[in-house]
């Protein structure tokens, strides 16, 4: 019982982050309640027992993410946003959207339901086969690095691929002068 | 020579003159003179063809098609040949060789620029043209047909000014946008009924399907080079190109490819029976046009408008008799195809020789100018004869099979039709020369008329006297296809 | 009464997670500022993972680590898929903020009206 | 034969070996060498499939040897071979293209890079033709969005970085829409893969869950392929990125997305989806809307890239309509106008990308006397621009030809119309290209900088490839038949 009133409890204080990250007009003090929102989040997660994102998420979400955040908002030296309008487009699409989302998860299987199809599929093929055929007890870590180890060279992927997209846009390059470019046209058009 | 390799010939020669004729552009003396060597090699090919496959013309050879590219299944873009194709090169090639050289001296004396892009264009559209000559479906023909009016664009807009481009694109437009909505719908309807697009003797269609009318005016509309109202504009705007495209491609090659469609999917696609039976109705859209055109024509000042709205005029007497669907209908209108144009070519070198000695183009500043140079006038007075169909000129047996056609179905006001805008020909072609004949106050100034010129205005009038005492064979060769 | 109860405890984590969604979407959409814009597609995107977690959630269980005396753990697949897709977010976020910093050196600016207010002035 | 067993596979690790080397080298020359190996590599990978997928067994392959639904499993069929041959030849050219063309539009220190982000996107892209499992699909997916976020914001024009950063808004955006109509179509089915999943979708008891996971993984493509009215983000990204950038771009990137929708459309949801003509109409209602209102605004855009950019929303338009037929030869139909497309596009995107380089300009109305001054651009020109309007001899008349067909043969009037009425704006927009083009220069438009022989070389083999396949098309369609079977076949 007592992880449902967590739960609950945590789900109120992170829509509150959100509706203030969303009004929030000083930046520097929004990249604040990202953080906490961040770690909100992870702290839920190891509610819904699952530790691994929770560790992830702290690290990462609360971590990296929050780190850069304030690294942008100190280069760009810009910590005030204009005063928004309200976007009526936008608020009737959310509200569609929001709606049909509700109309759908009324019939999903409640909060953690016996009788989810998902915990009959692959999963339980995981719990009960898992540590015999990998020899990982953590199933996280199981399925993560045996049985769907291909999504996790693809993430590294990503990884990679965000990495050299970064360096591109903010690596030190040498400042060239116009001029210059237009020789490397000659040389190309010999 | 086999009849796959004098198929296959056919539109390479003029592609490798176009070839040719643009690698020689920088020396126009050889440049031109290989055009011409084109044009005379496509007049032996076509003449060539005439003497081996006429005489065998029973079997006409469909069994043998060339089959070249296959884009879609089931259609292959495939050459054949047959007689009214036969008659249509030989008299595209026989006049593309009088146009070419009446146009070195044309280009010359108006000292036109980028004539060797012309030249090239011209080939280029002698090429499309002969393959829609030979199409043996009607895809390869669609196929031919969208690419010759491509190829005369550059023709079309030769003078490259503000006014010629507009008008250029009336022309594009008009042309392939009717090709686009209406024709090739049209096509695929044709395509889902009978799952054939192959031009076969006796068509293709049931005599009872239902809509045939319906499908038929997409036809009729969508062949927009025919130039039946209300899709007849882009002829006169195409009237800003130079002269010689003016009179082989407006007057000849491009309108008439226009009826050919028609008389082909009429002849070897619907059958000549199921739009005879029930096609009645669309006869009033060629008959309007007809006389309208005529009326329009004796308005217009300006000597070629004239002239494109005559042929609009005359084009329509062969969608009518390709719509009545009888025999001498038919047979009315394929005679036509080849009257009409050795008579407007050369009503058209006349008016750019009047361009040129003089540089007129209204009909009313000519007042007196037939008296300093007869020969042109009389020429267009020969020629206007044949197109108003009076003996002794070729346009006679047209006109008189076409009347026999309107007689054969019971249509007497469509005989009506055609007498009136007979009398409304003299009207407006006759008014020309007695125009110029009359006197004048101030003698015109003159320039040197190339000979060439004058020589290639003479020969198309001459052929139509010819063509009245010499059209027996040419019936004989058409007469088994229209029944 | 009882059923009502039991329906909006079961589904109170879907519909928080909704509306969530929903403030995250407003977000990208409404506001002007590109730095705001991506705070709220990162909330969009954690609003997905917390769905994903909360399918996986199983009463009375405990963490799929497998351990004696234990029979009954939570959904092991869904903390998978988001580990990946965790860190899939922070990349496209980092490469989001890399394109907010060029931005503001090429423009000055990371408001987007402003900015293209600025593209506008230099083609007239 | 050890390599026969991995060639389902070897698309997506050849890159994963290339692309860092490419980085790490450091030599731009050395990155180009590399990229143009291995895009070469994957496509003769697909070459070699070729036969043994035609033979109608599509070729499986377990990740780890995890057999299915256990671990990640790729399977070959028909429409992922068709989808991968294009993809994979689109990006040798494009290798080939961007020698000059990336190194007049990237400052010289980031070309490695860059050919790195090549890779990386044509993996991605790959990865989402060939994968069986759907959640490596997204995967997939992020790491090809990745790239191209970096590959645009390359763009020379600072209005290339905003163009960038909204596509990344939007992306991301569609991919955790997409994302959450995977975790919605798992809750239903417990499975990953998409062969298992369609099987129990069957028998699913939560069929609105699974209504709702078509929902969101349709409304993440949609935004993902920009069909209109969510294509905002799409023209100023083709205008902007760097040349070789846009030609990846138009001639591949929406097309994979398409390709995904399609195979969750008929190949995944096709039993399950029961309001599926609803469906069908909301296809073709969105595939006429494109088809026109694109048409138009391509009709009144005087920038080139920008002009090309509607137009392709335009074209998408067809390949819906061809979808929305719900039939086998509507959607082999739909196949063969992607094909069309494909190659007349990248031509004109490649030609714009010469255009730029030596003129300076993608003004269309600056380019008065191109005729005159370049003959056989203003060819390639007209030959990419005719197949585009579906001028008979080119291959887009093959593709038209065929949608109007099928859409003839099941009466489906309305899209024929629409069709007709864009070719004709095709034609009218086409036509204001070339016309200017032809015309005779006004301003003295001066073709200063040669593009070297690579570009052309890149852009004449798509120019070519429209006029062969315009002839002979029995190669591409008989694919796309074949590729509409396997779906049709499954549902």
């Amino acid at each position: 019982m007592i992880d449902v009133v967590l739960n609950i409890v945590l789900l109120l204080f992170l829509l509150t982050m959100a509706v203030s990250i969303l009004f929030i007009r000083h930046l520097m003090a929004m990249a604040m309640l990202f953080g906490l929102y961040s770690l909100l989040t992870a702290a839920l997660f190891l509610v819904l027992d699952a530790p691994d994102v929770a560790f992830t998420e702290a690290a990462v979400g609360t971590g990296i993410s929050t780190v850069l955040m304030l690294a942008t908002l100190a280069i760009t030296g810009i910590h005030k946003e204009k005063r928004p309008k309200i976007h009526l487009p936008a608020l009737l699409l959310c509200t569609l959207v929001g709606g049909l989302l509700v109309v759908i998860s009324l019939d999903l299987p409640p909060l953690g339901d016996e009788q989810s199809p998902a915990l009959q599929g692959v999963a339980k093929h995981y719990l009960e086969k898992g540590k015999e055929e990998t020899g990982v007890p953590n199933v996280v870590t199981a399925v993560l690095a045996s049985y769907r180890g291909f999504d996790t060279l693809g993430e590294v992927a990503v990884i990679f691929t965000g990495g050299v997209c970064v360096l591109m846009l903010l690596g030190h390059w040498r400042q060239k002068p116009s001029v210059k470019v237009k020789n490397k046209i000659r040389i190309t058009s010999r | 020579m086999s009849l796959s390799l004098w198929l296959g010939i056919g539109p390479l020669i003029p592609l490798l003159g176009a070839l040719a004729v643009g690698f020689l552009g920088r020396q126009p003396n050889l440049r031109d003179g290989f055009g011409a060597f084109t044009a005379l090699m496509l007049l032996l090919w076509s003449i060539t063809g005439f003497v081996q496959f006429n005489l065998s013309h029973e079997a006409l050879l469909w069994n043998a098609p060339l089959i070249f590219a296959s884009p879609i299944e089931g259609i292959p873009l495939a050459f054949s040949i047959e007689p009214l194709g036969l008659c249509f090169a030989l008299l595209a090639s026989s006049l593309w060789l009088i146009t070419h050289l009446y146009a070195i001296g044309y280009m010359r004396a108006k000292q036109e620029s980028h004539q060797t892009r012309f030249y090239v264009a011209f080939c280029l559209a002698m090429a499309c043209l002969m393959g829609l000559i030979l199409a043996d479906n009607l895809l390869t023909l669609f196929l031919f047909y969208e690419l010759l009016t491509l190829t005369t664009y550059p023709l079309v807009s030769h003078k490259g000014d503000e006014k010629t481009r507009k008008n250029a694109r009336l022309y594009l437009m008009l042309l392939m946008g009717s090709s686009l909505l209406l024709l090739l719908p049209g096509i695929l309807v044709f395509w889902q009924w009978t799952g054939s697009l192959n031009f076969t003797p006796g068509g293709l269609l049931d005599k009872d399907q239902p809509g045939v009318a319906l499908l038929y005016l997409l036809f009729v509309l969508g062949v927009a080079k025919a130039a039946v109202m209300p899709l007849h504009r882009w002829l006169p705007a195409a009237m800003v190109a130079p002269t010689p495209v003016s009179a082989l491609l407006h007057a000849v090659a491009v309108v008439k490819a226009g009826v050919f469609t028609l008389l082909k999917v009429t002849l070897y696609l619907f059958g000549a029976e199921v739009i005879h039976a029930q096609a009645t109705l669309l006869l009033w859209l060629p008959a309007l046009t007809i006389l309208l055109a005529s009326f329009v024509a004796m308005t217009r000042d300006n000597l070629k408008e004239r002239l494109a709205y005559s042929t609009i005029s005359q084009l329509s007497y062969i969608v009518l008799g390709t719509v009545l669907a009888n025999s001498m209908g038919l047979l009315g209108g394929a005679l036509q195809m080849l009257m009409h144009g050795m008579a407007k070519i050369s009503l058209f070198f006349v008016a750019g020789v009047i361009l040129i000695a003089s540089g007129k183009t209204n009909i009313s500043e000519l007042t007196g100018l037939g008296r300093q140079m007869p020969l042109p006038f009389i020429i267009f007075t020969l020629a206007s004869l044949s197109v108003i169909g009076l003996p002794p000129f070729g346009g006679l047996w047209s006109k008189w099979y076409l009347a026999l056609g309107t007689v054969e179905a019971g249509q007497y006001l469509l005989l009506g039709v055609l007498m009136l805008s007979s009398l409304l020909n003299i009207a407006y072609l006759l008014s020309v020369p007695l125009g110029a004949f009359r006197p004048s106050a101030q003698p015109f100034a003159l320039k040197k008329v190339p000979l060439s010129c004058q020589v290639s205005m003479a020969l198309p009038a001459l052929a139509c006297i010819l063509l009245f005492f010499a059209a027996e064979p040419l019936i004989q060769l058409l007469r088994p296809i229209t029944g | 009464m009882e059923s009502v109860l039991d329906l909006v405890l079961g589904h109170f984590n879907y519909w928080a997670v909704i509306a969530l969604l929903m403030i995250g979407l407003y977000g990208i959409i409404a506001r002007q500022n590109l730095l705001k814009k991506l705070a709220c597609l990162s909330i969009f995107q954690t609003g997905v993972f917390l769905l994903f977690i909360s399918w996986g959630y199983r009463h009375d269980a405990t963490v799929p680590i497998l351990a004696e005396g234990f029979s009954r753990y939570a959904n092991p697949l869904p903390q998978v898929l988001m580990l990946t897709a965790i860190v899939v977010g922070v990349a496209t976020l980092a490469v989001g903020y890399a394109l907010i910093v060029r931005i503001h050196k090429a423009y000055g600016s990371i408001e987007e009206d402003a900015i293209l207010e600025k593209d506008q002035q230099e083609q007239e | 034969m050890l390599m026969s067993l991995h060639l389902a596979v070897l698309p997506i690790l050849l890159p994963m070996i290339g692309a860092p080397l490419a980085a790490l080298l450091g030599r731009s020359s050395w990155a180009w060498w590399i990229t143009l190996i291995i895009s070469i590599g994957q496509l003769l990978c697909f070459v070699a499939m070729l036969p043994v997928v035609l033979g109608g067994q599509p070729l499986d392959y377990s990740m780890g040897g995890w057999a299915i639904p256990w671990g990640i499993a790729y399977r070959v069929d028909a429409l992922s071979l068709f989808m991968g041959l294009l993809i994979a030849a689109i990006a040798v050219l494009t290798c080939v293209y961007a020698k000059h063309s990336l190194r007049t539009d990237v400052d010289h220190e980031k070309l490695p890079y860059a050919y790195c982000c090549m890779q990386l996107c044509v993996m991605g892209l790959l990865g989402m033709v060939l994968t069986a499992d759907i959640f490596n699909l997204f995967v997939f997916l992020e790491i090809s969005s990745l790239a191209t976020y970096g590959l645009v914001s390359l763009g020379k024009d600072r209005r290339a970085l905003l163009a960038a950063f909204r596509y990344l808004v939007t992306g991301t955006l569609g991919a955790t829409l997409f994302l959450i109509g995977v975790g919605l179509a798992y809750t239903a089915t417990g499975t990953l893969n998409l062969e298992d999943m369609a099987q129990k979708f069957a028998t699913s008891p939560h069929q609105r869950t699974i209504q709702g996971a078509f929902a969101f993984i349709f409304a993440g493509l949609v935004l993902k392929i920009a069909i209109f009215p969510l294509h905002l983000w799409l023209p100023t990204v083709y205008r902007f990125a760097p040349s070789a950038v846009a030609v990846l771009l138009a001639a591949t990137a929406t097309k994979v997305a398409l390709y995904v929708l399609v195979r969750c459309q008929f190949g995944l949801f096709g039993q399950a989806i029961s309001a599926s003509h609803y469906l069908a109409e909301l296809l073709l209602v969105g595939g006429v809307l494109a088809m026109l209102y694109c048409s138009y605004l391509a009709l009144k855009e005087d920038d080139f890239k920008g002009l090309l950019a509607y137009s392709s929303l335009a074209h998408l338009g067809y390949m819906l309509g061809g979808m929305g037929l719900l039939s086998a030869k509507g959607l082999s139909a739909s196949l063969m106008q992607l094909f069309a497309h494909t190659l007349a596009k990248g031509g004109l995107f490649m030609l714009a990308g010469i255009m730029v380089l030596s003129a300076g300009t993608s003004k269309i109305s600056q380019l008065t006397g191109l005729a005159g001054r370049s003959p056989l651009l203003f060819l390639a020109l007209v030959i990419c621009g005719l197949s585009l309007v579906g001028v008979p001899g080119t291959v887009g008349f093959v593709g038209k030809w065929q949608l109007l067909d099928a859409a003839l043969t099941q009466g489906r009037f309305g899209l024929v119309l629409a069709i007709l009425a864009s070719s004709l704006m095709a034609l009218a927009y086409v036509w204001k290209i070339l016309e200017t083009a032809y015309s005779n220069p006004q301003s003295n438009m001066q073709l200063t900088v040669k593009p070297g022989w690579l570009m052309p070389l890149s852009m004449w083999s798509l120019t070519l490839g429209c006029l062969y396949f315009g002839f002979f098309s029995q190669w591409p369609w008989q694919l796309a038949q074949h590729a509409a079977t396997v779906l049709w076949g499954s549902s």
